[in-house]
């Protein structure tokens, strides 16, 4: 067996269940033992259209909640924004069918061993993963605080269940058609500044991810962000998916964020080369 | 090899090199094979192709380095690797260690890089091929790509020839984008090439709508998958047809048994698969046994036998 | 022209010839014009392209001539047709008194051919433009097409160009299948062509798994349809950035106004729809409403600002 | 309006029934006033799979039979094998979805001014167009006689509402699964030598056609057969469908069999030259 996504399996599930939530399809797919596998963080990869598809690649989404049921065994929960054919596609499915999945992918949050504040931060479609996240955290004996941020409120999922997780939960909106107008990334500064944060938990557009990144840059303050980088393969064969990362020495090297991510250290991101071309490497 | 092919005659050659089953992956679409070791059984297909390497490290491209098209996707990853020295030291033992048998593919950016780069693998045992990929720019040349002229492409190739003695049969990768492939071929076939890999990707663009620009961080890039099959059978048909003793590892677009048998049936005597394991990664067992499968359905008692097929009269064939 | 455009621009032109929307036929995919004249108005798109036509009627290739091919077709029809004179005499005189803007697309075996037939196309009143589909085999020069070298692909312009001295532009329609299409694109607009039209099909096959024999009739096929549209927008803009002053006639996968404007946006100033209408005998005049549509909602306010936009620096373009 | 395919209409049908018949499926489409339109022998040209299709191009079939509702408009019925990828999806749609169709297309069986001794032969799905031609002929006072062929009995499509509207029927298969063991075109020398049938009507695979057509040559028994050839577009665009056809000069023609066929007098077809190159056309 290999070393890479070594709980990886490829099946075929069930769709339990398939509700529009606001902007977004929340789809629970059977996965059977599966289940006990995943970790908030990790990713499924999803194969799209019947036999006939032109959609010849998987798409990739976060796990956003594992329960483990008893007799027909655990169940996974995504939170799918329909964005192209393929998204549409899985949106389109009807409870029952069934779908070709590749899960759990990908490095998971790291969960610290000690109780620490937690601040979790998603934008859109990324508070997914951070309420399964949250629980984790809390299970640890951390405080757990959440900031969710979207274009407009129907771009933010925040089930009900979910808020329990958290000990506070602040919504901003763009638009200000939920929660307070504004991004995500405002109130961030201040509590940093007031020292109560020890980890930043982080989903969302790599836009967000850089922004809280340029606030936690010089403090104490460790940031895990999941990137999201457009994938082909979702296994680590195909080396699209890469995110200039700079190693102890300092020197960058073009990570995959399929399997040396989507969690990453944001401080070891070299933001500034994301979409470039990084120097050239000398030995 | 634990695979029991009911008496059928699965193995295949690539000049000297013999293997099992004619299903291997493509290079640059199963990294240096570890990662798909997770959903098969590496020993258990015809060989692993490995990414094409270069002497020193490299980059690649910026990001986004992919675009899917339809029936097919562009990727622009430009040869990002970790050079020569790492991948012999690291990768090719872990291949070997796990019985699987390995092509290891070259790129440079100078004739001489290729030289050197066989200097390097001649010093390791246990490798089956070089795939010597020509299909990148010359950087000597206005950056054309060294398989896109006779000479060019005959130069790269001599220089691996002359190290290699006959030890390890050359593979040269040629790619579509040519007026005249078989020419080609035969130019590097003259220059010592054992085998040819056919084909490399088709050049191609995407521009994306919303920032109606380029999408790909390259601009450029290669489109693989399904739609270039029917270029790929093309390819391979032209140059067995022109130079039908020269085995050929065919690709392009193979996503299940009854495309191997295609481009088999063509002139093929091995097949790459690349892009298929993106949507698959169980692809490559997969279309293994559709293939077998296909070929016992037909009356084929090896596969060498199919090898070609399609060039006999219908007299000749049946 | 009875359509609304809402005060946006949707006019185009490729070098004197007008046209009043971009939207046009492809040559070989609306036959003469009057199949598809039961399902939209044909002065309602830009223009008509015909059927290529050559000096004598001519039977083609032997069928099968299709094959289907992941997201696209092969087609080996071999220029079929009923030749100039019965064309001139019958087809274009239907097609203007539809009140429909025509380019007659001609294609020769010989340079003397392409000569003979733009001294009959001269004779007639209201044609719009010339296609001059110069990738047909050239009898003169074993078998090789004309587009596949920059000599005979300029020698073939030359010819129509002496006949044509300005009356009419001429459009001289390349073959994708080269090693340097800027090259060849240049030396046809050095011989006279006033305009490209790019691109015609990618060569392919397919194997027939029963008869495990070439399918097609003519063996080798044209692949056409969205599969190759990466290739089309490649082509046109390597095309448009090495001459951005030429206007081209983009072809290749358009199947819906996303597609279409894929290719503007890459530097064409026209597009012909080819194989998405068999498909669908309405996608022409679909596509024409789809493309208007999103030039409006990109704050375009004419066609024109839209041509290769995907050539300038994000700075510059917004 | 042209003058080809007058009749045509690209309009979304929707799927009254589709049921398992044998080796086939028999598919009812609802086409409104388009049933006035449909003569025995036209075809109807359907879009196959969904916007994500790779495949795209439309899939030709016989109109088998013409029912015209009240209440709900006109039906279509179309009787299709499972054969590749694009009937395979026709037949795996469900009641009450809506399939894209161009119809009707082609030329229709000619009809007899006055009553004649008809005999109609079938191969396989062949048979389809058969019983809504011998409604028609049998309306005029025709004679109809049929003979249905296939590999087995499974590929015999014979209705019994079909049944009524010929004077007789034999069905002969290649196994002897059912009716005689033997080829449909076994019959016919002796029919037409005892002189009794004025004009054959057929449709099935070419090699049945041109077999017929051989036992017909030099006899005063027209024969009318339904081509199959392959089609990229139905609708006279692309030029793949092309039959070599006899002038009354002599001289051969590629005709399309999309709008001047399918339905073709066999003594016109060039069988010999079908999928060869005709000698150069010479004025
Ligand atoms: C690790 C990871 C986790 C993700 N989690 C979620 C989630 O929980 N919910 C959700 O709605 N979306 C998520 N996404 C984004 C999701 O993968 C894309 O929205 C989806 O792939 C788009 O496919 P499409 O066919 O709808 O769009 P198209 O634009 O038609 O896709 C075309 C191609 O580009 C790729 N692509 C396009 N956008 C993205 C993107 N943003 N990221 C990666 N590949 C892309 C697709 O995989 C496909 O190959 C995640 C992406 C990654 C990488
Ligand atoms: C005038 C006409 C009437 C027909 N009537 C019937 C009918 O009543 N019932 C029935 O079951 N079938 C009928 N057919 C055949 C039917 O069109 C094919 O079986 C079908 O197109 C196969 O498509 P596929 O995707 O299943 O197979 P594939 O083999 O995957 O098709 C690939 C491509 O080849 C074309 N093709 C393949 N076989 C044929 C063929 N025999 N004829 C034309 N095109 C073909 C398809 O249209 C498609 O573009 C008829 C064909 C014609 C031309
Ligand atoms: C992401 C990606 C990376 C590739 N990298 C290489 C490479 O490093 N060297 C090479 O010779 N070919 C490379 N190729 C080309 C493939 O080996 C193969 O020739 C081509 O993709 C056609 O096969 P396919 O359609 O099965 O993918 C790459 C293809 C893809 C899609
Ligand atoms: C059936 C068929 C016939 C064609 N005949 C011609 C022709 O006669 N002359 C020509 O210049 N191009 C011909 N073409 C090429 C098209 O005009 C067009 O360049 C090509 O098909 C790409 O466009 P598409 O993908 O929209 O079909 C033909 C294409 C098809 C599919
Ligand atoms: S998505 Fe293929 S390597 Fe990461
Ligand atoms: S099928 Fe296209 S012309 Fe007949």
């Amino acid at each position: 067996m290999s070393t890479i996504n070594k709980s990886a399996t490829q099946i075929s599930s069930t769709i339990l269940s398939n509700k529009r939530i606001g902007a977004y399809h929340q789809i629970l797919l059977s996965i059977g033992d599966l289940a006990s596998l995943c970790r908030p963080g990790n990713f499924v990869a999803i194969a799209v259209g019947d036999e006939s598809s032109k959609m010849i690649l998987r798409r990739a989404f976060a796990i956003s909640r594992i329960t483990h049921g008893s007799a027909s065994g655990g169940a996974m929960e995504l939170i799918v924004a329909p964005h192209g054919s393929g998204s549409r596609w899985i949106c389109a499915q009807p409870e029952g069918s069934d779908i070709d999945i590749v899960a759990p992918l990908g490095k998971a949050f790291g969960i610290p061993t000690s109780p620490v504040n937690a601040l979790l931060v998603g934008g859109g479609y990324g508070s997914a993963p951070l309420f399964g996240l949250a629980e984790v955290l809390k299970a640890r004996g951390c405080r757990v605080d959440m900031l969710l941020g979207a274009s407009t409120g129907s771009k933010i999922y925040a089930p009900l269940e979910g808020k329990r997780s958290a000990s506070t939960l602040k919504i901003y909106t763009e638009d200000g058609s939920m929660g307070e107008r504004g991004r995500v990334t405002a109130p961030i500064s201040a509590l940093i500044q007031r020292g109560t944060i020890d980890v930043i938990y982080s989903c969302g557009p790599m836009s967000m991810l850089r922004a809280i990144s340029d606030l936690t840059e010089g403090t104490d303050v460790v940031h895990q962000c999941a990137v999201e980088e457009s994938m082909a393969c979702g296994i680590g064969i195909c080396m699209t998916c890469v995110l200039p990362v700079k190693g102890e020495d300092g020197t960058i090297s073009m990570l995959r964020s399929c399997i040396d991510g989507p969690v990453m250290d944001s401080s070891t991101v070299a933001w500034d080369l994301v979409g470039k071309t990084p120097p050239a490497v000398t030995l | 090899m634990k695979i029991d092919y009911e008496g059928f005659d699965f193995s295949t050659s690539l000049a000297d090199a013999s293997f099992p089953s004619p299903i291997f992956t493509a290079s640059g679409c199963a990294s240096s094979g570890k990662e798909l070791a997770q959903f098969f059984d590496l020993s258990e297909i015809g060989a692993v192709v490995t990414k094409s390497v270069m002497n020193k490290p490299r980059h690649g491209r910026p990001t986004p380095r992919m675009a899917e098209t339809p029936s097919g996707m562009l990727n622009s990853i430009g040869l990002q690797g970790p050079g020569i020295d790492y991948f012999l030291a690291n990768d090719v033992p872990w291949l070997l260690n796990k019985g699987s048998r390995v092509i290891v593919s070259i790129a440079g950016e100078t004739i001489d890089e290729y030289s050197v780069l066989a200097r390097k693998i001649r010093a390791v045992q246990g490798i089956s091929a070089i795939e010597v990929n020509i299909s990148c720019p010359n950087v000597e040349n206005r950056g054309m790509v060294f398989a896109c002229q006779t000479d060019t492409a005959a130069r790269a190739i001599d220089g691996v020839r002359k190290i290699i003695g006959g030890e390890i049969p050359i593979i040269a990768k040629l790619t579509p984008d040519v007026t005249d492939i078989t020419s080609i071929a035969s130019s590097v076939v003259d220059a010592g090439a054992d085998a040819l890999a056919l084909i490399n990707t088709v050049l191609g663009m995407v521009i994306n709508l919303d920032t109606m620009r380029p999408h790909l961080g390259g601009k450029t890039g290669g489109l693989s998958g399904p739609a270039i099959r029917p270029v790929a059978v093309r390819a391979i048909y032209q140059v067995h047809s022109a130079m039908p003793q020269v085995p050929i590892l065919g690709m392009g677009g193979v996503a299940s048994g009854r495309d191997a048998l295609e481009l088999i049936l063509a002139g093929a005597s091995g097949i790459s698969v690349g892009t298929a394991s993106f949507g698959d990664p169980s692809a490559i067992p997969r279309i293994q046994r559709e293939l077998h499968s296909l070929l016992l359905a037909r009356g084929f008692k090896s596969l060498r036998e199919a090898v070609g097929y399609a060039h006999r009269s219908i007299e000749e064939g049946s």
